[in-house]
């Protein structure tokens, strides 16, 4: 499907926010699916690269998805350098949604840098319900306070949002498990779900983290994708299946969003 | 005028072999198209001329331990590892899918012994909704796996040999390019009686991170595809297809419906969409568009007169 | 700092074999470099650590009609058909050229019999200012040419044998892609006495243009080069290094100091950049540039620590 | 070397202007050498394609080429998207120049479609000679009167432009050689310099007509390139030597300018 760059503008070094608008039929996606995304007709970098949906809005005449976007290699770069009117193919949306229940008290979301981007989604979903009695609180780690990208609009959404900082620019000295790890007794299993999204090695800390505690939590994860609708296999993970057995998940279309306790960490 | 273009609408159908034609000449190359579900949300399976599913074995098998893939330049190295249920969970829960369309099913077949490619063939052959075979001698990928086969003209005559006397089914067999003389290994499965021959399968490749000081693929290897191997597959296909006089189905890097003609211009009856897919979902079926737009351009009636019409002196 | 920054300056030398040593691992690729002249303009040719000059034979060759290139997705086919002036006007016209810098200077020469091959390298051994001889067994563009040689192990064997019987240069023989198998190959042109491998030559690719219905070259078929190969490159210097013992020199598709790093990584003891320069003239000199600044940077303080560290496990 | 576009903008349908901002190490050009340009960075397309320089000033701070092209296939494509601002790999100038006379009365220019933009810049030299006894004619060809491009400067640079078209939409109503042909025995091979560029069809129907009288003729030639610089001797064409047998010469480094005499047109 064809989208059209309506702002491409640098947030903070390093990350861009980028709007693009649809035609209407584009499906309207729910927190924690993504899309694939390549600049129209290039055939180098070849694939498209895969994007969490970080805001979503149907309107009279449009469809506009806005993703959050940190410059890590290729097609980052390019993409970072593409200006308003440039047309990008843009398929999805892709992947399992992260579980959004009513049936609890708290929301905890815990982000690593860029893991940002689908939580804050999913916080404004939470927001629309407006059920007015889910506290969403969220922690944020990031390596800097030059680092940290859409607190505002997270800020907005919940009703805590306390960051961390590897060098300890800002807020709590430490990484964002270190943090959430002093707070995590006073969650419930009962009546508190968890969510994270952030680096490999942040998630697998906080996987041996919970495997003490009984907490739920849901991650999103990221790996190298070719087709992004489970058709090629090629971004398979360990994962343990029903019986305990290791099993390869496609990330793309099984996930990317997982039960914690379900990835085989590496 | 509409209704003159309606009219003008040209032939699709080619024949590719044992007596199997098919609607049009584009196919979904194995293993880029699952078992059809991954990609039914995005166009009607219908509209293309066959679906080659992911390759299939005797018993199902994990596949290669990630990362599996990784991009090169205008291509990809891939190390599934051929992870697939098995003949019989494929049976039971992927073909059904499928048979709800018109539209030509062929499965692609594997394994690691003359044994078991016989079995594995008998097992679909008995299965209603198969309309052909894609015998897999190619894969670069599995130590033990095809490329043993195929690479060797002798061992690729006995398994073709070998998996016509299991069944009646159209026996298409896809090649490696990893050879010395592509067109030895073609004749030499003709002779054992392939109905059809598709190639390319993938080139065998690789890539490392400088950083890490590892391969990026976990299996080392893997088999390149995309449009970066269209030029040796399109060699390939022009080679074979002077050579032999059953009809070539050419494949390696197709992304537009003009990649797809070359092909056809070059000898190749049919072709299939591969890695393309995954760059737009929708490739096969804009590819087949493309074509019948160009006909229509062109008035060429009919594919087949298109087929192999490469002047090649100057 | 900027003291310190110069004690840095890694070690870039390395031994490519037959006791010759070049100042570093970067050589221009035989055929994308002419006679030198034509670069020269654009770089100190001293900068580079060996000059490949375009493959030479007995008698001039007016090479193939034009066109002789098309591009091709991240690549480019050619059937320039060797064209050159023969050994002798190459030694008396170009070669003076080169003799003033202090960079080495490797002859590349074919032939179309074993004798022709011979005289050649003989005529070239006898000549100053020639620091090594590479033999392309692997040319595909020339219909009697160098193909035959170079797929086939006991044909490679002869000529390298003959060759270095012919000869006290360093003798790198250069090997073509287009085999099954190319360790054997390998194998066998050490076990004659090659002093070290270099690889790859190009793949033999088509391409068509379907609104003449006529190849792109005039030749039909062309050799594939650049980036869109260099995964099958790496691949094959990867499989080879572990194979032989003399160096292993690593060609195809380079166009960064990264890429050129990769090659080293899974063992090769140098790298040629070839398609490379025609996008951009400083290539090589650029990817020495960043081999240096990179070895720098993460402390390596000579290349010979670098080559063949990939770690294969994971 | 690096160029900046400073502009990029279409003149008529399919034919744009381009001016790259170039560092004072930048060769100066001679009327038929080329540049090699590429996008920086970009692996596909993969060749730089060559471009004959169309007016080029060195000025205080800067060197200023300007390019002027039509739009045929994947590369012309990209270029005319590209925005002020946007990096290009540019190498040159290459190639042989026009031989400029002093000794000659008529300098006539033959130009089929785009094959103005070589002959525009010759045409600008022979303006700056300023000895005021050389006349610049121009012939210019083009399909109809849409296409024509370039005019108004070439006007402002020859004592007479005649324009002809294929389709007669304006001017001579046939081609460019055609409407050449009427005005031939008009000049005097003592005193009268042809150049020519334009479609090869065009070269080779000039080159038949030429080869009944002794006018003198420069053309311009086209041919697929890699290296630009006569290495990879890719761009070989057949042309006579001076025994008259059919030689290979590289369009990039022997030519692209040759006396039209020399070259076996088939
Ligand atoms: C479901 C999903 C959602 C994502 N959402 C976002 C998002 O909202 N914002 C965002 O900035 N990024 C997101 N990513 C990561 C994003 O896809 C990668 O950063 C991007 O593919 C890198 O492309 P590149 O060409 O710039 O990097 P490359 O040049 O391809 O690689 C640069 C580095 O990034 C690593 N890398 C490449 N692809 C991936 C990948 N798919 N996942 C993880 N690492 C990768 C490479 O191994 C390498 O180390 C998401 C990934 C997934 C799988
Ligand atoms: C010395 C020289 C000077 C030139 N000056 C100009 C100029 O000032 N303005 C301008 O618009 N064009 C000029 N050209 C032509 C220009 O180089 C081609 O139009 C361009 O390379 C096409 O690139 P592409 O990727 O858009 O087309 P492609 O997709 O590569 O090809 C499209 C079509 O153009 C043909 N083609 C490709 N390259 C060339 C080529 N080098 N010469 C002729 N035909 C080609 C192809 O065969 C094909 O039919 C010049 C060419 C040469 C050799
Ligand atoms: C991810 C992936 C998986 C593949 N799996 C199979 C397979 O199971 N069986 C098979 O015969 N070919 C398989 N192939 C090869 C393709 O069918 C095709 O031959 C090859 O990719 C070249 O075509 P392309 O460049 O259009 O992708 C696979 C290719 C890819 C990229
Ligand atoms: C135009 C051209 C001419 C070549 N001529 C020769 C040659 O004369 N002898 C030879 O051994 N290799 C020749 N080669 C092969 C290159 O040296 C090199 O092996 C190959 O191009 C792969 O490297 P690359 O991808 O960096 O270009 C030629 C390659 C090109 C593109
Ligand atoms: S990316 Fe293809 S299966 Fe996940
Ligand atoms: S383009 Fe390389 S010799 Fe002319």
């Amino acid at each position: 499907m064809l989208g059209k760059i309506i702002r491409n503008t640098k947030i903070i070094d390093g990350h861009f926010l980028l709007a693009v608008k649809l035609p209407q039929s584009f499906q309207t996606p729910m927190p924690g699916q993504f899309v694939m995304v390549r600049e129209k007709g290039r055939l180098d970098p070849l694939l498209g690269r895969p994007f969490s949906v970080y805001t979503f809005a149907r309107m009279e005449n449009a469809v506009i998805v806005e993703i959050l976007y940190k410059v890590v290699g290729k097609e980052t770069s390019i993409l970072s350098m593409l200006k308003r009117g440039v047309l990008l193919e843009i398929y999805g949306s892709y992947g399992s949604a992260f579980n959004i229940t009513t049936n609890t008290k708290k929301v905890v979301l815990i982000c690593g840098g860029i893991g940002i981007a689908p939580l804050t989604f999913l916080a404004s979903h939470y927001w629309g319900l407006a059920t007015g009695d889910i506290d969403v609180i969220c922690y944020l780690g990031a390596t800097g306070a030059a680092k940290l990208v859409g607190v505002a609009r997270m800020e907005e959404l919940c009703q805590g949002v306390f960051i961390s900082t590897d060098d300890g620019s800002m807020g709590y000295h430490g990484t964002v498990t270190d943090l959430f790890a002093r707070d995590v007794t006073s969650y419930d299993s009962s009546n508190a779900s968890i969510y994270a999204c952030g680096p490999r090695p942040m998630l697998k800390k906080l996987s041996e983290m919970l495997s003490m505690c009984a907490l739920p939590c849901q991650v999103s994860l990221e790996e190298r994708m070719a087709c992004g609708v489970g058709a090629c296999l090629g971004c398979s993970i360990e994962t343990y299946d029903r019986e305990g057995k290791s099993t390869y998940r496609r990330v793309c279309k099984d996930g990317p969003v997982f039960d914690i306790h379900d990835i085989i960490w590496k | 005028m509409n209704s003159n273009n309606v009219k003008n609408i040209p032939k699709m159908a080619v024949h590719i072999g044992g007596g199997l034609t098919i609607k049009n000449p584009v196919m979904a190359a194995s293993g880029t198209f699952g078992y059809g579900e991954e990609y039914a949300p995005y166009y009607d399976i219908n509209r293309v001329g066959a679906v080659i599913v992911k390759g299939v074995s005797l018993e199902p098998r994990a596949g290669n331990p990630p990362p599996r893939i990784m991009e090169t330049p205008c291509g990809m190295l891939n190390a599934i590892g051929l992870e697939n249920p098995g003949v019989k969970i494929f049976i039971k829960e992927k073909l059904p899918f499928l048979r709800q369309y018109t539209t030509a099913v062929i499965v692609n077949v594997f394994g690691e012994t003359l044994d078991e490619y016989k079995r594995v063939v008998e097992i679909v052959s008995q299965t209603e909704g198969v309309h052909g075979l894609e015998i897999n001698i190619s894969c670069p990928n599995v130590k033990k796996g095809g490329i043993v086969f195929g690479t060797d003209p002798d061992m690729a005559y006995e398994i073709t040999k070998e998996v016509k006397s299991a069944t009646d089914l159209p026996v298409l067999v896809k090649l490696t390019p990893n050879v010395t003389d592509i067109c030895v290994i073609a004749e030499s499965v003709q002779a054992a009686g392939a109905d059809a021959i598709s190639l390319i399968n993938t080139l065998t490749g690789m890539s490392v991170d400088i950083e890490q000081r590892i391969p990026h693929l976990a299996n080392i290897t893997g088999g390149l595809s995309g449009p970066a191997i269209k030029p040796i597959a399109l060699r390939m296909v022009w080679q074979v297809a002077k050579k032999v006089t059953v009809p070539v189905i050419g494949v390696g890097g197709i992304t537009s419906a003009r990649d797809a003609m070359e092909f056809l211009m070059v000898g190749a009856r049919a072709v299939q969409v591969g890695t393309a897919h995954f760059i737009n979902p929708h490739a096969a079926v804009d590819i087949v568009d493309g074509m019948e737009k160009y006909f229509m351009e062109h008035n060429i009636r009919d594919v087949n007169e298109f087929i192999g019409t490469l002047h090649e002196g100057r």
